[in-house]
């Protein structure tokens, strides 16, 4: 048969261009034995997975420039594919080093395996996720990155929180998902396929009803609206941030967002906007409705509703969680733009949002390791009694709050600017209103580490020199990208063009 | 080795100080007496790769002019900020003296200031100059040249206040601190002329664009005036008059940082500068430069001759000769300049390590007896030095030689070049231009004198008080220093013949750059021979002008270089030449007079320096108190300052006050009422956007339960809502 | 009466509208995962009957056969999880988890 | 002409006749002599011990979701089997490295002890512990 024989080519084709992904998988079963067989050593899976990252990390870079459909075009290979995967690998790797400090995880090291395992699982699944151009390969990625993550926030299973977290991350993930392979399957009845080229070419073609396509495009974006922590779709990302694991809380907060966004963004540019490239970066809109002002309403109240009730936070860990819900809220202005500048301030501030956030929640979980608590009163005098990690976690909160010089301040500008040239000025002014917002709760933190007047300042905490180096690696090129930019910004445009199949 | 080998090593040789700093700061505590061995060996290090560089550029690509590379820092729309660095040449042997100094006092220190306390982070405030001078070095551009000029002036600042315990020392550091403002004030005003009008900081692109004939603000006033700023910038660092007053102060550091930035480099930073951007000055501009290095040379040396303290007489001197650099350049006499600039760093580095010898010496004889009243720095209190520390005494006696200008020495040919070009400049120039090399010349004959002033009552004679008799040779660790850097100031390290550097290395690799200055603002002897008339048409052309003319310049050269053939690069060149014979007969015969003189005096005391002292009472108290200019500036600036703060407080008090408070009882009545609408509803306002965002924010947070179910409610209801309103809308 | 696309498209949005209903109201965790699977069903059928009346592909069995497959695989580690509240609460009221919040 | 409505409603018309006739006659035709030992729940011939609506022992659930993740894979398989011939060597590795990841499934499981049945270990109460009252659970 022709068809078989032509489909058998296709297979073997695309597994040649599967191979980062493929690296990860071999890494899983490796990592999976090796915690069978060597049941005394600690941190071997965490060696492997790290090893097995970097190796994906070196066949990602051997597909620069291709563009690529695989499987029955299932998959695409692409630059800005290849930019979001590499974020991916990178928090990953960052991650795993995290957890070789984390104490928390330590009091139950006798699974750890299963937890680098179950990472590695995860990162497979966004990198799935990041290159997927076919509806229940998006919905089969998502799952498959949920299902670990599920497990990692739940990970210290004695912990009443972290069980709680659990239970509640997959009671909403598992609905959010049902709800958007209802969606899917709808539109799969208006446009009769799955596949992300073929509904933009029926789109293309065909007058589809407003109404149907509305709640379609609706559900599926309420998936990817639950992975990215979009109001409404938040709510789970307070509770599980705050009981999950310091880690797995970091790595929700910047990996499993840069796969939601990187998946929203092919999705949106795929299907709603017509295939032929303009020059000048500008996408052109098909069918009825405006999905600017869909994301753009999404925008304003995730980045509204996170920094607001994030003024009220105590413990830090929940503090971030609703700072991530407002860094959501300004990516998604970018997003709403949708055009090419969009995509290249989102990959921009994506990169520094990682740098930035990991530290961020490294110093957090440092300090909890010593203290025991991630309340924000103990952070007093933080930045007297190690003035170290006080200087660290200064510089990743004033770039979290978007400050120059930081690289937080450039990924905001760029934002703001790719909203400006759109247009839409109110949008611009709502972020910046935003911004002048989370001002109030960032430096909290670092007011209560340098002004608080307590005994404990004498009291020093020592923390161990190569974790102070791992803080520094990420504040350094924190404050460097503040300044030095450009190479970030090239980069990013030249990953800007999402790879449509012509 | 290609040019990205060259770049590549420049970089690392720039951050490795860097290293330096960061490992001595950050675990200095735990390392001790192991951090200089660290900062040493990693200077070391930087100072070999420096040589391999400044080889590569100098013998493998002496006819590149700059081997450099750019790259975009900033890009936002329109507003572009290029940056880079490179290596010229004057770079690269800049490199060797940097390194070289900086490794040499690295070292010293290591004795020197084994009993300071603070010994590790001494170590990393070198590591931090060094690194910020050496960007200096290799800036190729406005912008990171002023950042690197801000750094050194930081980490000086930190350095000279390194005893800070000490009032006077932190005072010091303040005072250079403050007056290096108000110079980088200038630079500061420059560098922005230039960017408004050529959009640009690269030399390079500047450059270009001021020979296109493109002028800031369409005047050539102002290019005239964004160079004098540059050079306010340079005269803060170089110390000239009338921004001199903070280097003698800035003796209250460690010795041997004296050594390292008041001597050999940062404070040639400043003629290094005019150096770089040489080609920007116009003839007005020149003509301040030099009229500035002039007074800097002829004042600093009369004070130099009366002062007791040991560095003082040097610091003074340094000045002095700083000034000798920035005459040259005004001159323009740019490769003597330069030269000088080299010779001068290797002497005046080889003094001021030689006066930390002494010093240390009498510290420890002092600590010996018990005795912490004397000044260990009075030269009065020393005498005799020659017969105990041997090896400090030949070292300082050659190097004074060689900064006296006597010939076989670096300091005779630098120096010889340089009044010889003020010869040419006054000649081609005339009128009173003349004083100009008659300045020069006194200067140099004094600075001979009070020299030899020095060497012979701190080491000839009998020892005039007990601690002198008990001083003993420092370990070899300081005199290796010593001995290499007055090694260094022989003259066939710089030309084959004793007399003449001109038939040096120097003065074939350091070419003067054509200016960039249209012809018209421009001095006609400093624009190339042939083409004098022919220039404008050149600078035509525009953009890529820069690298031709500087090719055409090597063409030029290389006759110059073998000076059989007299064909110069321009008139001034040749005029030099011309001069260079009489110059040399008369600084031999100044400086030989004044050392006679010198010793006559005070060796063999045929002349009574009481007697001296006493007849010229007047010009002698005007020098020992340094021309009053510290008290100048208190009585006028200072106290002008601080008359004019008063002035205003009076008035403010008084009339301010009474008229607002007239006005006051006038508006009580009304502010009354506004009071009333201020408070209630002005700062309500306020207040209530304050109140509202956190009430919007305490609501909101209700809505986060805690039951997964409600969130699922609101999750639908929240799509429910959605949906309908785009449903509706669009 | 012929039965149409639209009655199966009824049939499942009957089913995702009970599912629904039984994730918000119901106590006991297990019943709301098996809600969770009412809702994953409903778009099973909406799947196969877009699949068998709109003359389409081979796509929507195939659709089919990955939701119940991840179906499968999502409930399991959620009765996992349930399990370890039950270890952790002492009961598996999902109403009754709620230590954090705001 | 009978609907389709019609039809499914037949469907079900038969299918309670049919369970429903099947009841019926089964009550008509046996014998009915109750006694408790009869009316017990029969538990492989041994005697009951309370009632039968007891919780499961936890291991149960684990057995059942291992079986139920690997049972669910089958499905997979079955399409594959249809067309193997057709798909050549290629479908088969491709199977078969399906099945490999399927075994390291069922090895980690197997390694980490989850297929094990432990029973629990009693707790026998040392004499110390009866004397101070210091009875841990």
């Amino acid at each position: 048969m022709m068809d078989l024989n032509y489909i058998t080519e296709d297979l073997i084709k695309s597994v040649g261009q599967f191979l980062p992904e493929t690296a990860l998988i071999i890494t899983f079963l490796v990592a999976m034995m090796a915690d069978i067989l060597f049941k005394r050593s600690k941190h071997l899976t965490g060696y492997i997975a790290m090893a097995g990252l970097v190796i994906a990390g070196f066949l990602l870079y051997h597909q620069t420039g291709v563009n690529f459909k695989g499987f029955a075009n299932m998959l695409v290979i692409d630059a800005f594919g290849q930019f979001m995967k590499y974020i991916v690998l990178l928090s990953s790797l960052i991650i795993i080093i995290f957890s070789f400090y984390s104490d928390e995880l330590h009091a139950a090291h006798s699974r750890l395996g299963e937890y680098y395992t179950l990472i590695i699982g995860m990162t497979f699944g966004m990198m799935l996720l990041v290159g997927s151009s076919n509806l229940i390969m998006i919905y089969l990625a998502i799952e498959t990155m949920s299902i670990s993550s599920y497990i990692l926030a739940g990970y210290t299973k004695e912990v009443k929180r972290a069980s709680e977290a659990s239970l509640k991350y997959v009671i909403f993930g598992a609905v959010s998902s049902g709800i958007m392979v209802y969606g899917i399957s709808i539109m799969f009845g208006l446009t009769g396929s799955l596949n992300l080229f073929d509904i933009n070419q029926y789109l293309a073609s065909h007058q589809v009803d407003h109404l149907p396509l509305l709640i379609s495009g609706l559900l599926i974006v309420a998936g990817f609206g639950y992975k990215i922590s979009a109001v409404p779709f938040h709510f789970w990302t307070p509770d599980v941030y705050e009981g999950a694991p310091i880690t797995i809380t970091a790595y929700l907060s910047v990996a499993s967002k840069a796969a939601g966004f990187a998946v929203m963004l092919r999705f949106f540019k795929t299907t709603f906007f017509g295939a032929d490239q303009l020059l000048d970066g500008t996408w052109h809109l098909l069918g009825s409705i405006n999905w600017h002002y869909v994301v753009a309403a999404l925008a304003i109240l995730t980045m509204t509703l996170g920094n607001l009730v994030a003024l009220w936070q105590s413990n830090m860990k929940r503090m971030l969680a609703y700072s991530s819900i407002a860094h959501a809220g300004y990516l998604l202005m970018a997003v709403s733009v949708m055009n090419d500048g969009g995509v290249s301030a989102v990959l921009i501030y994506f990169f520094f949002y990682m740098l930035m956030n990991l530290g961020a929640f490294f110093v957090v979980q440092l300090v909890s390791n010593k203290l025991h608590t991630e309340d924000i009163e103990a952070y007093s005098g933080l930045g007297y009694r190690s003035p170290l990690i006080g200087v660290a976690l200064t510089i990743f909160l004033i770039s979290l709050t978007g400050l120059p010089p930081t690289a937080g301040f450039i990924g905001k500008l760029y934002v703001f600017t790719s909203v400006i040239d759109a247009g839409y000025y109110w949008l611009a002014v709502v972020g910046v209103l935003n911004s002048v917002v989370s001002l109030y709760y960032y430096v909290k933190v670092i007011r209560n580490m340098y002004l608080r007047d307590i005994e404990s300042k004498e009291d020093k905490l020592v923390f161990s020199p190569s974790a102070i180096v791992i803080v520094f690696v990420l504040a350094v090129p924190t404050l460097i990208f503040g300044m030095y930019f450009t190479p970030i910004v090239e980069w990013a445009n030249f990953s800007m063009n999402i790879f449509i199949g012509n | 080795m290609t040019h990205d080998a060259v770049l590549l090593l420049s970089i690392i040789i720039l951050l490795t100080p860097l290293l330096s700093f960061l490992i001595n700061v950050f675990f200095g505590g735990k390392l001790g007496k192991i951090s200089g061995i660290i900062g040493t060996s990693i200077l070391g290090i930087d100072f070999v790769m420096a040589i391999v560089v400044a080889f590569t550029k100098l013998v493998t690509y002496p006819d590149i002019h700059t081997i450099q590379t750019r790259f975009e820092w900033i890009s936002l729309g329109p507003i572009k900020v290029v940056i880079g660095y490179g290596i010229d040449n004057i770079a690269a042997m800049m490199l060797i003296v940097v390194t070289l100094i900086s490794f040499l006092v690295h070292l010293f220190s290591t004795e020197y200031m084994s009993d300071d306390r603070r010994y590790p982070k001494f170590y990393a405030y070198l590591g931090l100059f060094t690194f910020s001078m050496l960007g200096i070095v290799i800036a190729n551009n406005f912008l990171l040249m002023y950042m690197f000029w801000e750094l050194v002036g930081i980490s000086s600042y930190l350095l000279i206040g390194f005893w800070y315990e000490k009032n006077s020392a932190s005072n010091a550091g303040k005072k250079a601190f403050i007056t290096n403002r108000i110079g980088d004030l200038g630079f500061f005003t420059g560098i922005m002329i230039l960017y408004m009008t050529y959009g640009t900081f690269m030399f390079d692109e500047v450059f270009a664009g001021i020979s296109s004939g493109v002028m800031p603000f369409n005047s050539p006033t102002f290019l005239t005036l964004a160079g004098i700023g540059i050079f306010l910038g340079a005269m803060g660092k170089s110390a000239q008059w009338p921004l001199h007053v903070w280097l003698p102060d800035a003796m209250e550091g460690p010795t041997p940082v004296s050594a390292l930035i008041h001597a050999a480099t940062m404070v040639a930073a400043g003629v290094y500068l005019v150096a770089k951007v040489f080609a920007m000055f116009t003839a007005d501009a020149l003509t301040f430069i030099a009229a500035i290095g002039t007074i800097t040379a002829f004042v600093s040396a009369t004070i130099a001759i009366t002062q007791v303290d040991f560095k003082k007489v040097l610091a003074y001197s340094t000045v002095s000769q700083l000034g000798f650099m920035i005459m040259s350049l005004g001159v323009g006499g740019y490769t003597n300049g330069f030269f000088h600039l080299v010779t001068h760093a290797w002497f005046k580095a080889a003094l001021f390590l030689a006066a930390g010898s002494v010093i240390h010496a009498m510290h420890h004889a002092m600590h010996h007896m018990h005795d912490h009243h004397t000044d260990p720095q009075d030269i009065n209190n020393m005498g005799g030095l020659r017969k105990t520390m041997p090896w400090t005494y030949r070292t300082f006696l050659f190097v004074t030689l060689a900064l006296s200008g006597v010939p076989l020495t670096s300091g005779f040919l630098s120096k010889d070049g340089l009044l010889a070009g003020t010869l040419a400049y006054a000649n081609l120039t005339g009128g009173w231009h003349w004083i100009i090399p008659v300045m020069g010349f006194a200067a140099a004959g004094m600075t001979a004198f009070y020299m030899f002033r020095l060497t012979i009552v701190a080491f000839h004679g009998e020892p005039k008080t007990k601690i002198a008799s008990h001083t003993h040779e420092n370990k070899s660790v300081i005199l290796i220093p010593l001995i290499v850097l007055s090694v260094l100031s022989l003259w066939f390290f710089y030309s084959p013949t004793p007399i003449d550097g001109s038939k040096g290395w120097v003065h074939r690799l350091v070419v003067q750059p054509a200016s960039a200055v249209p012809a018209a603002y421009q001095w006609s002897f400093l624009l190339p021979e042939h083409a004098g008339e022919a220039s404008p048409a050149m600078h035509a052309e525009g953009e890529g002008h820069e690298a031709a003319a500087t090719e055409e310049l090597h063409h030029e050269a290389q006759p110059a270089a073998h000076a059989t053939t007299h064909a110069y690069l321009n008139k001034f060149q040749e005029e030099s030449h011309h001069f260079h014979y009489i110059a040399m007969f008369l600084s031999v015969l100044i400086a030989g007079g004044a050392i006679g003189l010198a010793f006559m005096i005070y060796q063999y005391k045929v002349i009574s320096a009481d007697k001296l002292e006493a007849r010229l009472k007047f010009l002698h108290t005007f020098s020992l108190n340094k021309w009053y200019f510290d008290e100048l500036y208190q009585a006028t600036v200072i106290a002008g300052t601080v008359a004019l703060s008063k002035m205003l407080s009076w008035f403010d008090t008084y009339i301010v006050d009474g008229l607002v408070n007239l006005s006051a009882y006038i508006t009580r009545g009304f502010s009354f009422i506004t009071g009333l609408f201020d408070n209630h509803v002005i700062d309500g306002a306020v207040n209530l956007i304050a109140n509202t965002t956190g009430f919007v924010g305490a609501r909101l947070r209700k809505v986060q339960t805690g039951h997964i179910q409600t969130y699922l409610v609101f999750v639908l209801v929240g799509l429910l809502v959605l949906l309908y309103y785009f449903s509706i809308n669009f | 009466m012929e039965i149409g696309l639209t009655h199966y498209l009824i049939i499942s949005a009957i089913l995702f509208s009970l599912g629904m209903f039984g994730i918000v109201a119901r106590k006991h965790a297990i019943m709301v995962l098996m809600g969770l699977e009412l809702v994953l069903n409903a778009a099973n059928i909406n799947f196969i009957a877009f699949a068998r009346f709109g003359g389409m592909n081979i796509e929507g069995h195939v659709a089919a056969i990955f939701v119940i497959i991840l179906a499968a695989a999502e409930a399991a580690v959620a009765l996992a999880i349930v399990l370890n509240i039950y270890q952790n609460f002492r009961h598996v009221n999902v109403d009754e988890v709620d230590q954090m919040r705001d | 002409m009978v609907t389709e409505f019609g039809i499914i409603l037949l469907y079900f018309i038969l299918g309670f006749l049919f369970v429903g006739i099947a009841l019926v006659m089964a009550a008509l035709i046996r014998p009915s002599h109750p006694n408790p030992i009869k009316n017990s729940t029969y538990e492989c011939g041994e005697i009951p011990i309370g009632e039968p609506w007891i919780r499961f022992n936890v291991r149960f659930y684990v057995i059942a979701l291992v079986f139920l993740l690997f049972d669910v894979e089958v499905v997979f398989l079955l399409p594959w089997a249809i067309v193997f011939k057709q798909l050549g060597w290629f479908a088969f590795i491709e199977m078969i490295i399906f099945v490999v990841i399927l075994l390291v499934g069922l090895a980690y499981v197997w390694g980490k002890g989850d297929l094990d049945w432990e029973k629990p270990k009693p707790y026998i109460a040392k004499l110390e512990d009866l004397v101070l009252g210091k009875k841990k659970q």
